[in-house]
């Protein structure tokens, strides 16, 4: 087992990992930008490093600084959490080199899996079905609207590495494309530092359906259900859960069976996402994250696991923990609580001068926030998870309702009067859910 | 008062008001003046007094004692303060070395004078041997690292007095 | 007062009302001002300058916008601190009467004298009618409660002018 | 089903309620005494009621007072927590007779059950082994003596009304009895108001372990397992777990099947809890507490149920939700976090400054506490509950000792230091719990 392992990352991920670690009798050590001095991860961890400025690009994403960082410190494992370097095949490969496990896949399967067209190709391969579109990254515009006249419009344009919705523009027509092509490229660059973008095929109303799969270096991998993510604004996923309200245990097994024969494909260990489209009957393989998720508590609360102690015991070698077949239980949604204007969805960092966090039977609050902290502008603007867990969708929803009245922050505005507003939906109540929840909430 | 008198703060709020700024904000140990402007939301200009973030939980603790493994560098922060210094930190993270190699003198010592641009140190990062330069002409007052120590971003290297 | 007597208050207000500020607060060991503007919610000035829980945050919540439900008499502080009037407070909690039975006058009216120890209604609790006593001799200068309606212990029930 | 529920209580057991009416859609009422206005039962009730000043007895114990605020607002029933009024058959009875249903057993069950000194006598009417002693309330010294020298000493004085380790005296020989006679009776008048003691044989190294018990009004009455307690500190619990280390599946079913008989002795419904002395292979029935448990949140863990829900269902006539089986799976510790210097155990009350509380996979927080929070003087020092739940033992008390570590109070002393320093005893790893635990770890 590793004896230290250093965090490449940040809020309440580090947190959650640092715990882990905890658990485990592990030593941490947190890395930290200098806008991240007074963060929790800092305090929690054993030892800590700052490695850079305010801005990612010089601290959370410099990956020279923080192999250094895990060189001066000893650690023999680094967890990238997700978002930042955490699906950076590069940053995989040179921790390997240096000796330092990479917690996570192979950096080989990043390099397939964590690249969107690539993936697809994969997918397509294995015989698992996929969203009709480019064969790779789309060269130029004129390349992309051959593609688009082909497949029909309307249609997607993707980041090849991306991921969280950057990079990503829907094209209702010609138009569009030209203008939105250049564009896209740009916010991928900027935010992967990669611009290779694809096209696809726009499903308008589908629903968001991903399978946790997870695998150990010892060649056997498992799904662990399925996480219902269709309730997004702008790409971004506001609410998940599992089990979905529109799932089958025949539909189940189908798409449990093809996210499970896509990681055979690439040979996958690890803690990976395998994201689905469901268009009616019709499922299609979109795309595959190949790190732990935001929304991973929704399969904790409903198998008893803990993801990311399973990940690092996976990373040191270790046999999955768990039986094939998991008993799961009761129904879990967690709500993404976000400093930002419910209306207008602006970000809105600052001060919090009130921090008070549910309690009581099954609820969980995943935060690095207190009362006093500042959040800073530079990052994400998720401050807390809020996951609840009660024995049926419908008192999961009652349990949320008053978990969500009964969580105050206040100094800063909050997507919580939002998703109280879900809650109180009929289409959500009797999950008639699709990617198009939120625009025609708001509409 | 503390900071400011009656008048002063008088002529805060017409600054902000006639700037139509969104608000000031002044702290200091024991008082505290906010002014909001037409528009509310954020924090234009904030004014701390002190070095000390105030109320920041993990904060003030990491500042007052650093955890058993902490890296932060435990030089007093009046050493900073003093007037004519200038402090060198380091671009990077990695180990600091004094010399190019274990045989050699090192690149600078204390009373030695530096050029801008002069070698006066290495840190050691993924295997290689990244040379800092000074950034500013003086004479070497200070030392922070021992040699072979590790170094954050933005750690203390060296004192350079200017005057 | 620690930090600023009552005319530089008042100026403060003007300042605040006639720019059209959001808001002024200062704060000082003790000392509390905060002056909103019209824009904003509910508290135009809170003046606070004493031990209680300062920024408690139910509390301030609850003081400047009581809940939907809320028992919390809706009446305005300034009421309180006017000089020369005694309140008189329900001892018990319940359903406040103005007169013995809905036929008769009521026991007191605004501008009669009362003595000390003299009814002066009635505090309906579990079917028992709890006579209150006036704990001072003046003249009622306010009712506080409608009749009929439910009372919380310590609820103000009438101002009494004794000078 | 109730429209409107009164909770005559305060602190995190009246949030507790508040939760539990929510999901079930039920209007809440916070009574609360002047020292208490900013409390978040306040804040979080629908409406509330100051019904007196800050000592107990002019508000939480005034009956007249919470049944006048009950009438105001229309409330059609209270939940009393525990403490306070909770085992006060006189407040249960003037309820019924005002037409408000009172969360909890019959009236007549409470002066059967929660009066000490009777529920021994039911217990052995049922045949249920009780530990020697005195045939109900001793009436004066020389009785005591009496009774004492006939079971040898040591023995123990205990308020027959009681409960919390109010009005308890041990006694090693006829000098201590005389002296703590008077102080013992005292003390109970005080803190019931019945200044009436009874006297037992005192064990001196007993595991003290208790059943969750519930009934429904419909006749039915289970047991949801057991919990250990063993771990006290002046007869006050620190922690709890479920299920005990020392427990066999054999032992769980005769202690189970006795704690049923005396509920059925006496037609019991709703929450209750029967605590027993284990004494080697001998289990004594101690007490019955006809009331919800501080707690009762290992039970919840480890049966899955919510128990404060189930209570308002049963009183509303409601039959038990769960099956006679329960499946119960894992293993809970409950730490009571109290505002208390951890060396001197004094009470710490004041302004908490910093509140942090931990997350991640199977930890809760209940707790009315917050960031600025002010603990008055005037009640219990108990701030938060922690409750931690994982596979194992061994696996809950590593994700205790992280979550206490995680636990961030400033400000005030509290008992977290102790309790992890219970963590790290290796008699507590092994298992080997008694009353005299706290008393050998403080030596």
């Amino acid at each position: 087992m590793f004896s230290k392992i250093l965090i490449a990352n940040r809020g309440e991920i580090a947190l959650r990992v640092i715990l882990a670690c905890r658990e485990l009798g592990i030593k941490t050590v947190a890395v930290h930008s200098e806008a991240d001095r007074n963060a929790l991860h800092v305090r929690y961890a054993d030892e800590d490093v700052c490695i850079g400025p305010a801005t990612s690009k010089q601290s959370y994403l410099n990956i020279s600084s923080i192999i250094a960082a895990a060189e001066i410190t000893g650690a023999d494992a680094v967890h990238p959490g997700y978002g930042f370097l955490a699906e950076n095949d590069h940053f995989a490969e040179i921790l390997e080199e240096c000796g330092i496990r990479f917690v996570g896949p192979a950096a080989e399967a990043i390099r397939l899996m964590g690249n969107k067209s690539r993936a697809r190709e994969t997918a397509k391969a294995a015989g698992v079905p996929i969203i009709p579109g480019s064969d790779g990254p789309v060269e130029d515009v004129d390349t992309a609207e051959g593609v688009a006249r082909e497949i029909g419009f309307p249609v997607i344009l993707k980041a090849s590495a991306g991921g969280g919705g950057r990079g990503m523009r829907i094209c209702w027509d010609e138009k569009d494309l030209r203008t939105a092509y250049d564009t896209a490229r740009h916010e991928a660059e900027r935010a992967f530092g990669v611009a290779d973008v694809y096209i696809e095929k726009y499903l308008t109303n589908p629903r968001h359906i991903e399978f946790q799969v997870f695998g150990d270096t010892q060649g056997r991998i498992v799904h662990l259900g399925e996480r219902e993510c269709s309730i997004q604004r702008r790409h971004q996923k506001l609410m998940e859960e599992s089990p979905s309200p529109m799932m089958t245990p025949e539909l189940r097994e189908r798409m449990g069976a093809a996210a499970v024969k896509v990681c055979e494909a690439v040979g996958y260990y690890n803690a990976g996402t395998i994201e689905f489209l469901v268009d009616g009957p019709n499922f299609y393989f979109m795309e595959m994250n190949t790190r732990i998720q935001v929304e991973h508590p929704v399969t904790e609360e409903v198998t008893g696991l803990d993801l990311v102690r399973e990940q690092i015991l996976v990373a040191a070698g270790e046999k999955l923990s768990f039986p094939k077949k998991l008993e799961m239980s009761g129904h879990a949604i967690e709500f993404r609580v976000n400093a930002e204007d419910p209306v207008t969805f602006a970000p809105n960092p600052g001060r919090i001068t009130t921090f008070h966090q549910p309690g009581g039977p099954g609820v969980r609050v995943d935060t690095a926030a207190y009362s006093d902290y500042v959040i800073p502008p530079h990052y994400d603007s998720m401050i807390a998870k809020l996951i609840v867990k009660a024995p049926s969708r419908r008192d999961a929803i009652e349990r949320g309702r008053r978990a969500l009245d009964m969580f105050t922050i206040e100094g800063i505005k909050t997507t919580i009067p939002l998703q109280r507003r879900i809650l109180g939906d009929p289409r959500f109540l009797r999950g008639e859910l699709s990617t198009r929840f939120m625009e025609d909430l708001l509409k | 008062m503390a900071l400011l008198n009656f008048k002063e703060i008088l002529e805060l709020i017409d600054r902000v008001a006639d700037k139509g700024l969104g608000a000031v904000e002044i702290e200091s140990s024991g008082f505290k003046l906010r002014v909001e402007g037409k528009s509310a939301d954020p924090v234009v200009a904030t004014y701390m007094h002190d070095n000390l973030p105030r109320a920041a939980m993990p904060g003030s603790a990491m500042i007052s004692a650093p955890g058993p493994g902490s890296l932060q560098a435990p030089v007093p922060e009046a050493d900073v303060e003093e007037a004519g210094l200038h402090i060198v930190t380091s671009p990077i993270v990695g180990t600091f070395y004094r010399a190019p190699n274990p045989e050699s003198a090192p690149f600078v010592n204390v009373g030695d004078r530096v050029s801008k641009g002069q070698v006066i140190c290495i840190v050691e990062a993924m295997k290689l041997m990244n040379e800092i330069e000074s950034d500013i002409e003086g004479v070497v007052a200070k030392v922070f690292p021992q040699n072979g120590q590790p170094v954050e971003y933005g750690e203390k290297l060296f004192a350079v007095r200017t005057s």
